[in-house]
């Protein structure tokens, strides 16, 4: 299990594929990934930058306890969940969740889980830099 | 007993500090907490925490508490 | 949209960072991916190798189709389907669907379905090759 | 009228052969060229297709047409 807060810009794809080339050869038939990316654009306006706020170490114990959860219910064979802070420019990754499990049902329901779970419980602030300023994102977009 | 009380996000940029130290006496809720701090009563939109874990508003405080007050979580 | 059917053995990670990083900067918010990989085990079984047979032509139309389907249906930003062929060893990547949009509900929603869709009509057949000889695999685990 | 038939997967092993071309009046439907090849009527876990879009075993072939029979498929 790989839980992680990340102050730096990351490649998903990358980080994805180091971790699974550590995981048992020919022991998962299925990996199901959810990449989070900042976009240049929300609710009608352009955002040339975000700052993403953490509370240190409430959000890693809930991180924690989220894959762990999801590791034992859906009988994963291992999880992954990766969340950027502080500054976030568009097309930068912010968050990875990523779950391998034997057959796909396991995968696609755990990595969906536990992304709502963490965008509904998991300590993190938005700040949006605008042309005309800045603004707290407010709430997150349904899922 | 003394707490240890932080803000953040749009909170803390509102309170125009990062955390308070409070002495206060034994048994406080969290709700007489924030209207310790703010003058208010705890309205929709902001959450607490003690200790690292979401808290109800009638929990109470023991001596050495970690408190945090905050707005809804935007992560992900 | 890219959809292709692939004799050779592919890094499944590196694929889809490729065809993420030609993709309008700033344009989609969420990516969701499935990975189906070959296990060294099935229905008890040890497998040394698997034979994956498709029908040329019919099944390239009818991956080009659910992509095209799920991209309008569900309005993503774009769609990856790439699907190995031939003969497969264990660890090796069998199938990748990727679903690009501006909010996670249509990425997750179409990655899922059109998996689904690709398992209960897509025309590949699996041989398994085992210590003891070879079997056909007869039917597909549920979703 | 000329058709192309072709098998695929374990049906292929088990009719021995990939394909057949075959003379048959206008009309017949994929059942009775089901029929022509293996003596057999459809079974369950049989599927056919006709110019590579699955089919109905009451379809009818024209001239030219590619049949396919198949077991379920199994990629992903």
């Amino acid at each position: 299990m790989k839980v992680e807060i990340r102050p730096e810009a990351y490649d998903p794809w990358v980080e994805i594929g180091a971790y699974q080339a550590a995981l048992p050869a020919g022991s998962y038939g299925a990996s199901a990934v959810f990449v989070g990316t900042m976009r240049d654009f929300n609710e009608g306006d352009d955002v040339e930058s975000m700052l993403l706020e953490h509370y240190p170490g409430m959000t890693e114990q809930q991180l924690e306890e989220l894959a762990q959860n999801s590791l034992k219910y859906h009988g994963l064979i291992d999880v992954m969940v990766l969340h950027r802070v502080g500054e976030v420019r568009p097309n930068d990754p912010i968050v990875v969740v990523a779950a391998w499990s034997a057959h796909r049902k396991a995968a696609f329901d755990a990595c969906r889980e536990m992304m709502e779970n963490l965008k509904s419980v998991a300590t993190f602030w938005k700040k949006e830099q605008l042309k005309e300023g800045v603004r707290w994102v407010e709430k997150n977009t349904a899922g | 007993m003394r707490i240890s009380v932080m803000y953040f996000a749009s909170l803390r940029e509102q309170m125009g500090r990062d955390s308070d130290q409070l002495d206060l006496e034994e048994g406080v809720t969290m709700a007489e907490i924030w209207q310790k701090v703010s003058d208010q009563c705890p309205q929709e939109n902001l959450l607490c925490s003690r200790n690292k874990e979401y808290a109800q508003w009638d929990d109470t405080a023991v001596d050495g508490d970690e408190i945090a007050f905050f707005p809804p979580v935007t992560g992900g």
